[in-house]
């Protein structure tokens, strides 16, 4: 070999290993040295170190701004779901284009169902408005449902808006004028006009459910907005002598509890075969139609009284 | 796709674009009242077809005028009830949004979900 | 005899062990003497039942209408079983010495009891889904073992060996579940229980599907590539890495194995298939890399724990030849390996214990000091090199016979590959013999003035395991002849 | 008389361990951290030595009845089924049988005084005796796995041997010595795995047993054993590529060691390529095939390695080393080619070189001791003050270079005529001229110590000229392999016939 | 028609009404009200159950005056009473195991709204299970999904605020599929029973008439249950939500809210369209696909999560990826194994957070991975069903897991096309949460180091200081041994219920 080689370079080559070899120095052997290992190093700053870090992490990624990546998903995100909802309309169009044409008599939705109810509505639910016997007789459960979403709905805003009543009464006298309209005449003198029409329209309306358009629903929106103007043209403290939570709860409670009870009973009636013996009255009388009457104003009760708490609620969180 | 046919339920074809355009605001908005809106558009898409459902051409409303009970003569009262229903739940489900929505506002101070939930996650909690 | 004795000696320890923390012992004394009491009694019941050969199984409950919980004894039961009653005891023995210096003793021998009868509960399960619900409880008992110093090693440890284990058996349960689906029964039987008809042309998938279980339940043996836990569980107590990581866990792995090839799939399906080559090759490959990282490796237990990976790659390679000549050597080498590595084991940990020196370089000069051990550990080396007239030689040449006479190209690259690691066993044995024996000229003998043989209780198993050694080397006759017959039920 | 087999054998492995034994009984009672045993009194030590004396030439006596007296054999058990621990006797075990008393006898009273300065003798005679008693049971054992176990067991016998002074590169080279020979062990094993597959029976027949019908079809993976298995037995009788172990661990044992290494132990490796190519797989087999003509290659580039190493190294136990390897490649290639008549010259080298190389290595030995000279070079002017041992170092380095009419002549001539008379080819022509060549390196590394012994020329010029010469205790036995080396040159047709006929039973 | 009969209607209707009644009472009284609900309902439905078990078949409830088709009906057979009895029981012992947490988290003067809420998401789920009215179905939804809203934001942070109102945008966009896909069937039905809609399907599937919009109306209704439900890419509200909201209603919702939604599906595929039509349509493979994503997802956002309730949180995302993978098989087996499914993930689902929750009041009420080591040692009944919940999860034997895996594992192999990935998906996912829970479980089980012990106070908790939470993790622990051991007459009434499901 070359003289140039530095030495330890020249151990590293084959020939001086073959050499070595041939020499009979062992190559194996004497690599069989025992160093002793490190033993394991116990690290007892790792596992909060890494909290900290792991804490810095999350301040980085879900930062948006300090995080181009999450940018591209979302960008990519809204991408697909905006194709998403391109399919959806495309499958929904091709589905409506396969659909019965609208507005012929011919379509299975037409069908003994429907039938019975327009035919025999009036004898079997005394009710002269199809459309409220169907969902205060025929359908009632759903229609029971319907009421407690509404009711639980307004728990929830409850849940939500409601301020605790030491907070509220500080509340009252730092902030309570924000609250209370100027004493506006003419919004007073329109309020005193107009609101008992009001309120006695929706009476009525929720009275006459069964015999013509209305009922529960209607009504008790009507009387709500009335409630409504009412508050606001003469603020909390009026409204409060005759309406406040308390009002509100034994009201909604009783109606609901009322309007489960009697559906209770004739639930059960019905599915047991027996006759609920609830007098139908005449058509077209005010008095008739068995619960259908009772059912309607205590689905306008609960009406009301949601449709005005909803609205305190937003306005104040409390009555 | 059968264009003819879904020419001739236009109505139906326009609720359900409505539908889609609801769907995409409740969906990619980010501002939340306008995903509500978008939420009642859907919903209102959707009562828009039930009462199509119903409808009969040249038919009256399904209450009894003059004791005339023939299936002829008024339109199919289900899908109306079901409306009734329907937007009930719509009103319920549209407050709860907004309170949820004042909610956060008052806490944050903006409406747009995905800041609220940035700064959501840099307060740890 | 009544087939009750099969549950009784599986749920014995569970109870014993279930005791242990809330028996009120006055004293180390008494818990010794009820943790041995038991412990033997449950051997001395085993070994009783090993003698009456109970043929009837004994359904437990049952999951599901046609999934038991049942036990029978069979010839492999027979052998897994004796080993475990047999080894078990003695390393109870050793471990109340050892175990002075460790702590929470109550605890540790609670779930040391514990595994006893989730080992035998393996060894005596009837059918797949018995197997494999036990194997799972053994992960779980034995890892409060690997726990048990509760430094932050030992946690890592047992944290990789609860991965690998677990993760195994996900890939083994696919494999339980494909028994039960195609074989005609989920027991045991001699020779598999695939029904040929239901598997139709799903060969490729069963083979498939073989592959899969093999290796889910091998990572308990530690093949490669599944090999890291092993020798991270090194840091278990001496007695555990010694009973639970040369002997039980391991070799309930190698068992189950067993199970799978040649009791549940059948050999006549897997022989001569590519499934074969593709399970045999990572054996081949673990029996060097075993020895190899054992080389490199200057911790005492965890070259032991690198020494344990390739042999049981031995029992694997027995396995996979899918002979009954395979089967039988495999077996034998369970049997021997058994006794060789507990035995070095054993010696390894009665240093440390003694010393307090884990690693090969501190043991210069040891041979003159607690000459006993290190000659029991020279022997244990020797029988692991595979000296004739010692146990690993018989072992060994069986496993060899089986490879030649299969005839397979891939089992001649095996021989050779156990001749290479022969060799390096001998290199990584034999440097701490000679070390010990033969320390450099000028070696200073006052810095290991303290070093002395341990006591009774310690080297009495040596002792034992030392004579079984020579006795197995020299004398294998009856042991082969009844693993042979074991292996004849195959065909 | 299968008894006196055993006893023979058995009589010092049993008297080794005992040594053994009560040296650590000794330490047992010993005081000090190191359980150091103080040195014992010359008057202990003469027991010793009685005892050693006394043990080898017992068993020297019983080994030599039971070998000469005709062939016969004992099983002692079954190791496992099918494979007994069995010995015989036949002409081949009456040459090592004989020769390794000889050695054994020689070296052991040379020790008796040499051992003085290494120390730990009880340790030394514990293992000598033991290697003894392993290396008669190696050539009485009768079959192949009997075989390996005492090929096995004269490794670890005869390591601690090596290892002896204890510094660390007398450990390495024992760890060397260890592994170059358990690889060289397993590589035997994997062939013996296989004829026992293939072979009717692993007993020794001469012209070998292996069953051609079985072997039908397997014939590539049993030539690949067989390769193997000459490659392997082969690292002890120092042949490439395993040769490495003989150079490191010669320097570094004691001389008695080191002769019995290179006299005898490394034709253990000899015996076992016997064994194995004549009296298992049968010279048929191979012969011809790509194995033969590998192995050819080897030995002789082994003989030429050898010996050009020999000629460069300075250290002189060492050059002796380098020149075992390559004498004992001489015998490998009487193998090799497999005509009786390289069998029987290989037969006679083995003879010779054993005898001529255990007294060189006690000349060497006897250098260290007188005058703790062991670079060639300080060797200048040495025949002034021992002449009687330069003489003997030139009469057997005579004989070794195969000058006429010394032995080493006798062998190599039947070699040669081997070699050419074998169709081999181009080895018949190639190998004779090797041997010459590496007859002359021989010449050139060993005369030249003989020349500036008695001729130191100027250099020598202040050498001091008091005499050294060694005691009797160690000369004689010098004297005697010296003489014998001769000798044995001059009358060795009773050898030759003996031999000769030995190489007709096997081909 | 006997009195049993109509303890299906009576326990709604006594949900229903509990509802309102609570919102006049206080907290006090309101929680007290609502227990007794929960029990007696349970009562009521075992007895069902029984009846069922008895006759062997199910049978029609009128709600009113009125048979099918005018009026509206529900229907109850075992599946319908099995499902009816676990959910109360579950319920019942979500509310015991987290009453400490409510009466932390929640103001007290508005207790009495959450147990409203709860009573109402009882009726709602009740309701949904038995119903057989596709419109009163989609009301029921409603209910659920507001008063499951309320459950979360009943707690007041940031988070569930946020969580709750992304979880009402999720479900809205759900429902408004629900909904519209209702309203296609109806068109192409004219029915909202479900029995009669089928039979008309069943017509328009022989005559091939209204192909397309039947299929795109099936995968409506699916796609809008599944985001419903969480299924995989519809999950981000459902770390937080479980996360952050107070601890029984983490628990219902994780173990019933998307379950009830789940057992709509189930009942839209066999009582509405026929689950033969749901095979021959492509919409299960979707489901599928989905499914087998989420599983794994879901277990790497949860070993990524290191807070220990939201790891819980996407463990579920993984569970409900399984469920639908069930479906996906569109097999008996399949099904099968997903029903098994809803009650062993509902009973261990649950039964983990309630642990986690005694976990964490062992360390300091931080959730987060870091803090727990050694809380085992400091709680350790909670450790113990902690462990137990865990395996369960991870699927090992004698616990209600490792029956689920099994049947998932034997409807894999019954179904040819699907049984590899989903093999391989139920191995992969097995590790995944042996990692993360086994992790979970090791580190609670590691002592602490003394001066970090001596650093934060930690409080021992033993069972007597929380007997409501201990009494109910026995309870849990019991059942999940329970399931895991005597797990067979529950599939075969699996089983036979589904046979006289559809």
């Amino acid at each position: 070999m070359s003289k140039k080689v530095s030495e330890e370079k020249y151990k590293k080559t084959l020939t001086y290993r073959l050499k070595q070899w041939l020499d009979g120095e062992d190559l194996f052997t004497g690599t069989v040295e025992m160093k002793p290992q490190e033993p394991y190093k116990v690290d007892q700053a790792v596992s909060e170190q890494r909290h900290e870090e792991k804490k810095r992490l999350l301040e980085q990624i879900y930062d948006i701004e300090h995080n181009p990546e999450m940018r591209i998903f979302n960008k990519i995100y809204r991408l697909f779901a905006f194709l998403f909802c391109i399919f959806l309309v495309l499958m929904l169009l091709t589905a409506v284009s396969n659909l019965p044409t609208v507005g012929s008599a011919d379509r299975p939705v037409n069908n003994e169902v429907a039938k019975r109810y327009i035919e025999n509505g009036l004898q079997e639910t005394g009710a002269v408005n199809i459309v409220t016997g169907m969902i205060l007789d025929y359908r009632a459960f759903d229609t029971l449902g319907e009421s407690h979403v509404l009711f639980v709905a307004t728990c929830t805003v409850l849940i939500l808006l409601r301020e605790d009543k030491k907070k509220k009464a500080e509340q009252n006298q730092n902030n309570d004028r924000l609250y209370e309209p100027k004493n506006d005449v003419i919004l007073q003198t329109v309020a005193k006009i107009l609101v008992p029409p009001i309120v006695i329209f929706g009476i009525y309306v929720i009275l006459c459910g069964h015999l013509g358009p209305g009922g529960g629903f209607s009504g008790g929106a009507i009387i709500g907005a009335g409630l409504i103007l009412y508050q606001n043209a003469f603020g909390f403290h009026k409204t409060e002598r005759f309406f406040t939570a308390k009002t509100y709860k034994v009201l909604s409670f009783s109606a609901l509890a009322c309007y489960a009870l009697s559906k209770c009973y004739s639930f059960y009636t019905g599915a047991n075969h027996l006759e609920s013996g609830i007098p139908l009255g005449t058509p077209g009388a005010i008095l008739s139609s068995g619960l259908i009457f009772v059912l309607n104003i205590c689905v306008g009760i609960v009406v009301a009284g949601t449709m005005y708490t909803f609205y305190v609620m937003f306005r104040k969180g409390g009555y | 796709m059968n264009l003819a046919n879904l020419f001739n339920n236009y109505e139906e074809a326009v609720a359900m674009i409505l539908f889609g355009i609801g769907f995409s605001n409740l969906l990619l908005q980010k501002n939340l009242i306008k995903k509500i809106i978008g939420l009642n558009i859907m919903d209102t898409a959707v009562y828009l077809f039930l009462a199509l459902k119903g409808y009969i051409e040249g038919r009256k409303a399904p209450i009894v005028v003059n004791g005339v009970q023939s299936v002829e003569a008024y339109i199919n009262p289900i899908p109306s009830g079901l409306v009734l229903t329907g937007i009930v739940v719509s009103v319920s489900v549209t407050a709860l949004m907004l309170s949820l929505t004042i909610r956060l506002y008052r806490r944050y101070h903006t409406l747009d979900l995905d800041e609220i939930s940035t700064r959501l996650k840099k307060e740890g909690l | 005899m009544n087939s009750v004795i099969l549950v009784i000696v599986v749920l014995l320890p569970f109870l014993a062990g279930a005791l242990v923390p809330v028996l009120p012992f006055k004293n180390r004394r008494q818990m010794m003497v009820y943790v041995e009491s038991a412990v033997l009694l449950n051997s001395v019941l085993a070994i009783a039942m090993l003698i009456a050969q109970p043929q009837d199984s004994f359904v437990l409950f049952r999951f599901t209408s046609d999934l038991t919980l049942s036990f029978r004894l069979d010839g492999m039961g027979t052998v897994f079983a004796a080993i475990v009653s047999v080894l078990w005891p003695l390393a109870t023995l050793y471990s109340f010495e050892y175990m002075k210096h460790e702590g929470h003793e109550k605890v540790f021998f609670a779930f040391y009891v514990i595994t006893y009868g989730v080992t035998m509960g393996i060894a005596l399960a009837e059918d797949v889904v018995t197997m494999y619900c036990f194997y799972e409880m053994l992960t779980l008992a034995t890892l409060p073992l690997i726990m048990h110093t509760l430094t932050r090693e030992a946690i890592l440890a047992s944290r990789t060996y609860l991965y690998y284990s677990l993760g195994g058996a996900a890939f083994a349960f696919i494999g339980v579940i494909f028994i039960l689906v195609y074989g005609s029964t989920p027991n045991f039987i001699p020779g598999g229980v695939l029904d040929l008809a239901k598997v139709g042309d799903r060969t490729n998938l069963l083979l498939l599907i073989y592959v899969l279980c093999f290796f889910g339940f091998s990572v308990k043996t530690a093949m490669w590539p599944f090999s890291k836990w092993l020798p991270q569980a090194g840091v278990a107590p001496t007695p555990v890495t010694a009973l639970l990581h040369a002997v039980a866990v391991v070799k309930a792995g190698a068992f189950t194995v067993m199970r799978i090839t040649y009791y549940s799939f059948g050999t006549e399906f897997l022989r001569g298939t590519w499934a074969q080559t593709v399970v045999m090759i990572p054996v081949i490959i673990t029996i060097v890399y075993g020895c190899s990282r054992a080389l490199k490796e200057t911790h005492i237990k965890r070259r032991l724990a690198w020494s344990t990976v390739s042999n049981l790659s031995y029992i694997l390679f027995g396995i996979v030849l899918m002979s009954p000549l395979g089967l039988a050597g495999a077996l034998s080498h369970m049997i021997f390996h058994a006794t060789m590595k507990i035995c070095s084991f054993f010696c390894a940990g009665s240093v440390i214990y003694k010393t307090g020196r884990e690693y090969i370089h501190q043991l210069d000069g040891f041979g003159r000091r607690m000459p006993k051990v290190f000659a029991i550990f020279t022997i244990s080396g020797l029988a692991l090199m595979g000296v004739p007239g010692l146990c690993g030689f018989v072992s060994k040449w069986n496993l060899v016979k089986a490879a030649v006479s299969s005839e397979n190209p891939l089992a001649y690259v095996g021989i050779g590959a156990l001749l290479v690691s022969a060799l390096l066993t001998a290199i990584y044995m034999l440097t701490i013999s000679i070390r010990a024996f033969f320390p450099e000229k000028g070696f200073d003998y006052s810095t290991i003035q303290d070093v002395e043989d341990p006591n009774w209780m310690m080297l009495l198993p040596l002792v034992i395991f030392t004579v079984a050694m020579f006795v197995f080397g020299l004398h294998s006759g009856p042991v082969l002849s009844g693993l042979e017959s074991i292996g004849a039920l195959m065909r | 008389m299968g008894a006196l087999i055993i006893l023979s054998a058995a009589l010092p492995i049993i008297a080794g361990a005992l040594l053994l034994l009560s040296l650590t009984a000794e330490r047992r009672c010993a005081k000090g951290p190191a359980r150091e045993v103080a040195e014992p009194s010359a008057q202990k030590l003469r027991v010793l030595h009685l005892q050693v004396l006394v043990i080898l030439s017992i068993s020297a006596l019983l080994a030599m009845t039971a070998a000469w007296s005709g062939e016969h054999e004992i099983t002692l058990f079954e190791l496992i089924k099918g494979i007994p621990v069995y010995f015989h006797t036949d002409g081949i075990t009456c040459l090592f049988v004989t020769l390794s008393s000889l050695v054994w006898l020689l070296s052991g009273i040379y020790s008796f005084v040499y051992m003085k300065h290494e120390g730990k003798e009880k340790r030394f005679y514990g293992f000598y005796l033991m290697s003894y008693g392993v290396l008669l049971g190696l050539s009485f054992s009768g079959n192949l796995v009997t075989m390996y176990l005492f090929y096995e067991l004269l490794t670890l016998a005869s390591m601690p041997m090596v290892l002896h002074n204890g510094s660390r590169e007398a450990i390495m080279a024992a760890l060397k010595y260890l592994f170059y020979s358990l690889c060289g062990a397993y590589l035997g094993l994997f062939g013996i795995y296989f004829l026992y597959q293939y072979c009717d029976t692993l007993a020794f027949v001469p012209g070998g047993s292996l069953n051609l019908g079985l072997a039908q079809g397997k014939e590539g993976i049993l030539l690949l054993a067989v390769f193997l298995m000459i490659l392997g037995f082969g690292a002890k009788a120092g042949m490439l590529p395993l040769h490495a172990w003989l150079p490191a661990a010669h320097p570094v044992a004691p001389s008695p060691a080191s002769a019995v290494l290179s006299g005898m132990i490394a034709k253990a490796g000899v015996l076992a390529t016997i064994r194995v190519v004549f009296y298992v797989v049968g010279p048929d087999f191979i012969r011809g095939t790509w194995v033969q003509t590998v192995w050819m290659t080897l030995t002789l580039l082994t003989v030429f390695m050898g010996s050009m190493m020999a000629y460069r190294e300075r250290v002189l136990k060492k050059r002796l080393a380098y020149s075992t390897v390559s004498q004992i490649s001489y015998i490998l290639f009487g193998l090799s080619v497999l005509s009786p008549t390289a069998m029987t010259g290989s037969l006679l080298h083995v003879v010779f070189h054993s005898i001529i190389k255990c007294s060189l290595f006690l000349i060497a030995g006897i250098f260290i001791f007188q005058c703790r000279k062991t670079e060639v070079s300080e060797l200048a002017g040495i025949g002034k003050r021992m002449p009687k041992t330069l003489w003997c170092y030139t009469f057997a380095s005579l004989a070794l270079i195969g000058i006429p009419p010394a032995s080493g002549f006798i062998s190599k001539w039947y070699l040669a005529q081997g070699a050419m008379e074998a169709g081999v080819g181009a080895f018949g022509w190639i190998g004779p001229v090797i041997l010459l060549i590496s007859a002359l390196l021989t010449a050139g590394y060993l005369l030249p110590i003989t020349l500036k012994g008695f001729f130191p020329g100027r250099e020598g010029a202040g050498l001091s000229v008091e005499n050294q010469e060694p005691v009797l205790r160690m000369l004689v036995p010098v004297a005697i392999l010296a003489a014998l080396a001769v000798i044995l040159g001059l009358f060795p047709n009773l050898l030759v016939s003996f031999f000769s006929q030995i190489a007709g039973t096997v081909m | 028609m006997e009195f049993v009969q109509n303890f299906p209607f009576f326990s709604i209707i006594l949900s229903l009404f509990a509802g309102p009644l609570c919102s006049i009472l206080n907290g006090k009284w309101a929680k007290r009200v609502n227990l007794a609900v929960i029990t007696i309902i349970l009562a009521m439905s075992s007895a069902v159950l029984a009846f069922t078990l008895r006759t062997g078949d199910s049978y029609v409830y009128m709600m009113g005056h009125f048979p099918a088709p005018w009026g509206n009906e529900i229907r109850v057979g075992m599946l319908e009473a099995l499902m009816a009895v676990f959910f109360c029981l579950i319920m019942l012992l979500c509310m015991i195991g987290g009453v400490l947490e409510r009466e932390r988290e929640i103001e007290s003067t508005k207790q009495n709204l959450y147990y409203i809420m709860v009573n109402l998401l009882l009726s709602s789920l009740l309701a949904l299970i038995y119903t057989n009215d596709l419109f009163t179905a989609y009301v029921f939804v409603e209910i659920n999904t507001i008063s499951a809203c309320g459950l979360i934001m009943i707690r007041q942070n940031g988070r569930t605020f946020e969580a709750a109102i992304r979880y009402m945008i999720m479900s809205l966009l759900g429902s408004g599929m629900l909904l519209l896909g209702i309203c296609f069937l109806y068109d192409l039905t004219g029915h909202l029973l479900m029995s009669n809609i089928k039979e008309q399907v069943a017509i328009l599937n022989a005559s091939g008439q209204y192909h397309m919009p039947l299929l795109i109306t099936v995968g409506l209704i699916s796609v809008g249950i599944a985001i419903k439900s969480a299924l995989f890419p519809f999950h981000a509200w459902l770390p937080d939500a479980y996360g952050y909201s107070t601890l029984s209603s983490a628990a219902i919702l994780s173990s019933l809210v998307s379950k009830g939604y789940i057992f709509l599906l189930v009942k839209i595929f066999y009582r509405v369209i026929g689950f033969d039509i749901v095979r021959d349509s492509k919409i299960i493979n979707v489901l599928f696909v989905f499914g087998v994503i989420g599983m794994i997802m879901g277990s790497i956002s949860a070993i990524k999560e290191s807070n220990i309730r939201r790891m819980i949180a996407y463990s579920s995302v993984a569970q409900i990826g399984y469920i639908y993978m069930g479906f996906g098989f569109g097999t008996e087996l399949g099904m099968i194994a997903s029903l098994y499914h809803i009650i062993s993930h509902a009973a261990t689902k649950s039964l983990l957070f309630v642990a986690a929750s005694g976990i964490t009041d062992a360390s300091g009420d931080s959730t987060d991975f870091f803090d727990l080591t050694g809380a085992g040692y400091r709680n350790k009944l909670a450790g113990i069903a902690f462990t137990v919940g865990a395996l369960s999860m991870v699927g090992f034997p004698l616990f209600t897991g490792f029956i689920s895996k099994l049947l998932f594992a034997q409807a894999a192999v019954d179904s040819y096309h699907k049984l590899l990935p989903a093999l391989i998906a139920l191995a992969v996912s097995t590790i995944l949460n042996t990692v993360y829970f086994m992790k979970t479980v090791i580190r609670i089980y590691t002592p602490e180091k003394r001066e970090v012990l001596a650093k934060k106070q930690y409080q021992v908790i033993t069972m007597k200081d929380q007997k409501w939470k201990s009494a109910a993790l026995v309870c849990f622990i019991a059942i999940n041994l329970f399931f895991g051991l005597y797990s067979e007459p529950v599939v075969g009434l699996l089983e036979r219920g589904l046979k006289i499901f559809a």
